[in-house]
């Protein structure tokens, strides 16, 4: 095992990790502000799925799949939001949990019905097929992209949130709704704004692991567990949360994986029974 | 906090009375179907008692269902233990898992306490899908049934078997009934209230809270028995969190905290699925936009909803200020 | 009975309470006094254990306790009414009080009988009902009750556990002059095995009532006396009329 | 990739709303029975998942089966019956139990998992109704679990990766890395090809099994694979794992080859993996490509009827079929003399010479050795070898 082993490594883990990011950041964001608990976010990351498969296939292109998944998924986001979500706000989460577990399994049958019960799968973009030599290591070009793709998100997500208008404002919000209504901020647009982002981002995983992963009818609900176990290692609702809870867990699945294998398959559950019982609220709880 | 009404009883008893029909008069398959109510109506009360009055909304109940077979599995089939003992193993490992689950989450709560005990569950899954002695996923056999011959039951008849099932039924209500009215139960929903000035009376929570989990656990177990001798033949399907997690479905189609509710919901949620399935692979749809319509319509469940109306019917036709006797006032509240 | 040495508690840099010695005797109604912001609260948090002390002892009877947690300091006898509402809100007032009495006569744990039904809890909170005046309001529920009411509630669930020392935080806060005499009425009616600390900004009350009274301000005790001692006390009169500090 | 016109959007609006429809009208229509009793000779329950992962497998098998008895005309000689096991033992039990008790069929069809399989497999031997596995693959279940009453017309787990393990060995490849789901088909898939390959001289060097069901990045294990410098990396995978593995492979550029069970680069899923399934070489009991008059008739009739191209999947359903009717033609009328007829079946599929071990009752059939290629933009399969009449040996077996 040389250096360029662990390399590898490395940016498997990385890799993984960015694709968790991208998947439990929308979840976390809409918890943080919301306080609600989207379960049929997995649903969503389906759907990108299956609709970039269903976009590529129509117009050949991979990158009109990229771009436009994650705005239908926005749609049925919006349309989900205006349907369900909003009136959902204020009624606990035990009842939030249960109104988007019935989503899931809509979702999945609406799956079924219009692609079908075998598995699909999406070409990369030409562009980013084979492998390029990056920190001396072979490595997949489009398993870079994701990389990349993950950190970009993350950039743009904490110059949003520190340093604009917007980004104030939710924090305002975030931290005291009341009082961020009273100062004029509309909180209900603010609402809405950030559900759509967090959609947009669930569409846009979903459609940027399909070159990676195929597209199965079971993949919203097999998704869901290590998502939620990433928000909820971090601290529902905290950016800061989703970022260390996906790194963690994409460097302990993967290093799990080479070192000792056998106990791989448990190792994530043993962390989040470990982190819960220590600490109640996760690593990074959001404040407010 | 829990009455065990009048209408409740009825209710139970007409529930009984429908099973018990269904299987002798319907067909063949009825009678599977009824055992399939059974098991999961007993595993929806089990979970009603820590969800509902606790407050302890689990997904390792299904987990602890399967440990309690496995472990009369492994006793009996693997090890040769008569069947007695083997069941009372079966049923102390639920109880022994269940508690310690309790007792190690005691502090976390709400989506936290989900995640926790979805950790632990998926854990004993892991553990029997890998177990190479036990079969791992392809599961195990060789599981014997109870010779009641001595008391003049035919297990082996299906029909006997259903109503010693519906028989287990009764008795997995009637125990948490008891404990839910009681002290214990009466101070679980206490907690589930207000943790904080439980403690402050003197209450220590956390212990509280495990007890709960433990009790529920041997409730869990009973059904774990019955699923065992049912097929007589586990794998590890049976702890894999979608069971706990339709079971929840099940609570909440009856009535969260209600106890006669979760075996309204499982006879509805099976019946349902059974009826569907006849004419459509995508029954999950319809289960989906079910369990959207129970919760957008208040969320009580078909039997709270029932209950409430009930009760606001009799609340306004009766003197406001006319106390109940016995302390009996309106049921249906979620504590 | 009652025994406070040298006790303090800071949050981070900030001192809440500073080096503070009580002893208060058995069966002794002890006032304590101080603007907004003295640390009255965080005394009662350190005496039932919800906060643990920086520094000092606390004696029970003479038994240290600091190293008790809240539940094991409630089964010694320690009872607390809370400023703010803390009731068991769905419930309804006769199922609040019991689950005080069924924690205080030691059946919280016992899980055959009909704890409803049971003739001993029946009689406390019939008992307890009777002394706070909400006999009639029993089978109302809390979360639509008055506010008096539950002001009453939040006594009765503290006497329903029949505690050795009582601490309760400004029992008559926001209630009117009718309920403050009911109020009085209640306080001297308790029988004197039982000792009270109680915070109170009703000055009228706190003199008719108690036997002491301590002054606290910025976490330190300014003074203790008897009230007529406390009457005349100029500090006091600083605290109370020169800072402005307080306000009912 | 294909072209597809803009109807392709519309289809899949328009598929969802008449489905939608459809289970609308159902809904509304609940109470009604459907079941039809038309008298038939033989009553065949076929018992197979219809949701869950394993739907495409239920599915496709249902289509070999209803095929087979539609080619050749029997439709009203049986009836029937279709019972989804939705994957889970206690369910596919209870079904069993409800075909045989209550619809009283002669013979049951089906089974996909091997948990299912092993929940059914008490009750089949003690009511005696015979079961034509059409898939799950278990080898205890015609080896030390095996009975008289069970058939497998599929494969065993170990009858696909033996010949593999030995064919390798044989034609030069010395070292081996082995990776393959954590489950038990997964075991013993690689446990077979572990022995050949080593009793043909071969070493394993490495070997790893994934969590099943949860690894969805394989990078970590393709680059231990890379690192152990085998002459190549033999897997087990199925469905959506199947995919991601390939592709996953193909993205890495590892110039290790891999080879497998052909599962894995099932037409089934061959399409989705797309180039990067090209190159790998795999054992398996069918190829759509085997040039036989019983294969490009089967192939001709099955596109036909379902425009597309069959799977191994459709080839055990249409032979769960074909073994019925020659039971049937045999004299098998009953449960009796269709449990005794059933092993003795033996003919010629598109699969090639079949028969039944009756030392078994597991199938013997050509193994096929093949590589997936590209030909005219479509990717297909190409013959390399075929290793004939495999038999599994009676490990444990008494009937």
């Amino acid at each position: 095992m040389d250096l360029s082993f662990w390399i590898l490594q490395f940016l498997n883990a990385m890799q993984y990790s960015m694709l968790l990011f991208l998947l439990s950041i929308g979840l976390t964001v809409i918890f943080g502000l919301l306080h609600f608990v989207n379960l049929a976010h997995a649903s969503l990351y389906m759907m990108g799925a299956y609709i970039g498969i269903s976009v590529a296939a129509l117009t050949g292109s991979f990158w009109a799949a990229f771009f436009l998944a994650p705005v239908i998924v926005t749609l049925i986001g919006a349309m989900l939001y205006f349907t369900l979500i909003d009136r959902m706000r204020t009624a606990g989460p035990m009842n939030q949990v249960l109104v988007t577990f019935g989503l899931i399994f809509i979702f999945l049958d609406l799956v079924r019905m219009g692609w079908g019960d075998i598995a699909l799968g999406l070409d990369g973009p030409q562009s980013l097929s084979g492998t390029t030599r990056f920190l001396g290591v072979d490595y997949p070009a489009y398993r870079l992209f994701i990389i990349a793709l993950g950190l970009g998100v993350m950039t743009t997500m904490w110059f949003i949130l520190s340093r604009t208008q917007i980004g104030a404002m939710i924090r305002a919000s975030v931290e005291n709704t009341d009082m961020a209504a009273a100062m004029g901020i509309n909180v209900s647009t603010l609402f809405f704004l950030v559900f759509c982002f967090g959609c947009a981002l669930a569409g846009l995983a979903g459609v940027a692991a399909a070159p990676i992963l195929s597209a199965t009818t079971t993949m919203g609900i097999t998704i869901l567990i290590p998502t939620l176990i990433v928000v909820v290692i971090g601290g529902l609702g905290s950016l800061e949360g989703a970022i260390a809870g996906s790194i963690i867990i994409g460097f302990m699945e993967t290093f799990g994986a080479v070192m000792i294998p056998s106990f791989s398959a448990v190792l994530t559950y043993v962390l989040l029974a470990v982190v819960l019982i220590w600490r109640p609220q996760g690593l990074i709880p959001a404040r407010g | 906090m829990f009455y065990q009404t009048k209408f409740r009883s009825i209710t139970l008893i007409a529930a009984l009375i429908f099973l018990a029909s269904y299987a002798s008069f319907g067909s063949y398959f009825a009678r599977e179907i009824v055992v399939e109510i059974i098991i999961l109506a007993i595993l929806a009360i089990s979970l009603d008692l820590c969800a509902g009055f606790g407050g302890m909304v689990s997904l390792c109940h299904g987990a602890i269902m399967g440990v309690a077979a496995y472990a009369f599995a492994i006793m009996s089939a693997k090890l040769g233990w008569p069947l007695f003992p083997s069941a009372l193993i079966g049923l102390l490992a639920a109880v022994v898992v269940s508690g310690l689950v309790g007792w190690v989450t005691a502090r976390t709560n709400g989506i936290f306490f989900i995640m926790a005990t979805l950790a632990f569950g998926q854990m004993a899954y892991t553990f029997f899908f890998k177990s190479r002695w036990l079969g791992g996923d392809d599961g195990m056999g060789g599981i014997s049934r109870f010779d009641l011959s001595a008391i003049g039951l035919e297990m082996n008849n299906s029909l006997t078997f259903t109503y010693l099932g519906l028989g287990v039924l009764l008795l997995a209500y009637g125990l948490t009934a008891m404990v839910m009215r009681s002290g214990f139960g009466r101070t679980l929903s206490g907690i589930h209230v207000n943790e904080d000035r439980m403690k402050a009376l003197g209450v220590n929570t956390a212990a509280h809270r495990a007890k709960a989990m433990a009790f529920s656990g041997f409730i869990a177990g009973l059904a774990g028995l019955i699923a065992a001798q049912h097929t007589l033949y586990i794998s590890p399907e049976l702890l894999i969190w979608t069971t706990s997690g339709e079971a929840l479905i099940v609570v909440i189609l009856g009535g969260l905290g209600t106890l006669v509710g979760p075996v309204i919901g499982a006879i509805l949620l099976v019946l349902m699925k059974h009826e569907i399935s006849d004419y459509t692979d995508y029954w999950h749809a319809f289960i989906g936009l079910v369990l959207i319509f129970t919760v957008l319509a208040g969320g009580r469940g078909v039997f709270g909803q029932i209950e409430y109306w009930l009760n606001s019917l009799r609340s306004r036709h009766h003197d406001p200020d006319n106390h109940q006797t016995a302390g009996k006032p309106q049921g249906g509240d979620h504590a | 009975m009652l025994e406070v040495k040298g006790l303090s508690k800071d949050f981070g840099g900030l001192h809440v309470i500073r080096d503070l010695s009580l002893s208060v005797t058995a069966g002794e109604r002890r006032v304590i006094l101080g603007p907004n912001g003295a640390g009255k609260t965080t005394l009662f948090h350190l005496l039932a254990g919800t906060l643990k002390p920086s520094k000092g002892e606390i004696f029970l009877d003479g038994q240290p306790i600091k190293a008790f947690d809240a539940v094991k300091r409630a089964r010694l006898g320690i009872a607390r009414s809370y400023q703010k509402n803390n009731l068991f809100e769905t419930l309804t007032i006769r199922e609040n009080l019991m689950l005080a009495a069924a924690a205080a006569l030691g059946k919280s744990t016992h899980m055959v009988k009909d704890s409803s039904r049971h003739p001993d809890i029946r009689q406390r909170i019939d008992e307890i009902a009777e002394q706070v005046s909400l006999a009639d309001q029993l089978d109302q529920t809390v979360g639509t009750a008055s506010y008096g009411n539950r002001r009453q509630l939040e006594v009765g669930l503290a006497l329903a556990t029949r505690p050795k020392l009582l601490l309760m935080d400004e029992p008559t806060s926001g209630v009117g002059p009718t309920m403050i005499d009911r109020f009085h009425r209640l306080l001297e009616q308790l029988p004197r095995d039982i000792t009270v600390l109680i915070i109170e900004h009703d000055m009228d009350l706190a003199f008719g009532v108690a036997d002491r009274i301590t002054v606290l301000n910025f976490g330190e005790k300014v003074f203790e006396g008897t009230p007529e001692d406390t009457r005349g006390n100029a500090t006091v009169r600083d605290i109370y009329l020169g800072t402005g500090g307080y306000h009912a | 990739m294909e072209k597809y016109n803009l109807s392709y959007w519309g289809t899949i609006v328009k598929t969802i709303a008449t489905k939608l429809a459809l289970v609308t009208g159902l809904c509304l229509n609940l109470g009604f029975s459907m079941i039809s009793t038309a008298s038939a000779e033989t009553k065949v329950g076929l018992l197979l998942p219809y949701t869950g992962t394993y739907a495409a497998l239920g599915n496709a098998i249902t289509e070999g089966f209803e095929l087979a008895i539609e080619e050749a005309g029997r439709e009203d000689e049986f009836t029937v019956i279709v019972e989804d096991s939705e994957m889970k033992p206690p369910v596919g039990l209870a079904k069993a139990r409800k075909l045989v008790y209550q619809d009283e069929v002669d013979v049951i069809a089906g089974v996909v998992s091997s948990g299912v399989l092993g929940a059914m497999r008490d009750f089949i031997h003690q009511s005696q109704v015979p079961l034509i596995v059409a898939n799950a693959g278990n080898n205890l279940a015609t080896g030390e679990n095996c009975s008289p009453y069970i058939v497998r017309v599929s494969f065993s787990n170990g009858q696909i990766n033996r010949p593999m393990g030995t064919w390798l060995a044989e034609n030069g490849v010395k070292t081996i890395y082995t990776l393959a789901p954590d489950y038990a088909a997964g075991h013993q898939m690689i446990d077979a090809f572990t022995k050949a390959f080593t009793a043909a001289g071969g070493e394993v060097i490495g070997s790893e099994f994934t969590p099943f069901g949860q690894t969805k990045d394989f990078g970590p294990y393709l680059t231990n694979a890379q690192a152990s410098g085998a002459d190549g990396i033999f897997v087990f995978y199925a469905g959506g794992e199947a995919i991601n593995f390939v592709k996953q492979y193909g993205s890495f550029d590892i110039k290790t080859p891999l080879y497998g069970s052909g599962f894995l680069t099932s037409p089934l899923y061959v399409e989705a993996e797309g180039e990067a399934a090209i190159g790998v070489r795999a054992s398996l009991h069918y190829i759509p490509t085997l040039d036989t008059p019983e294969n490009k008739a089967f192939i001709k009739a099955f596109q036909a009827k379902y425009n597309a191209m069959p799977s191994e999947y459709a080839v055990q359903g249409y032979d769960a079929a074909l073994a019925l009717m020659a039971a049937v033609d045999n004299g098998g009328v009953d449960r009796a003399t269709l449990a005794a007829q059933l092993p003795r079946v033996s003919y010629v599929g598109p699969r090639g010479p079949l028969e039944i071990d009756p030392a078994t009752n597991n199938i013997v059939q050509n193994i096929y050795i093949y590589d997936t290629v590209m030909e005219n933009g479509v990717l297909t399969q190409k013959m390399i070898d075929t290793v004939p009449s495999v038999r599994d040996d009676a490990a444990g077996c008494q009937m």
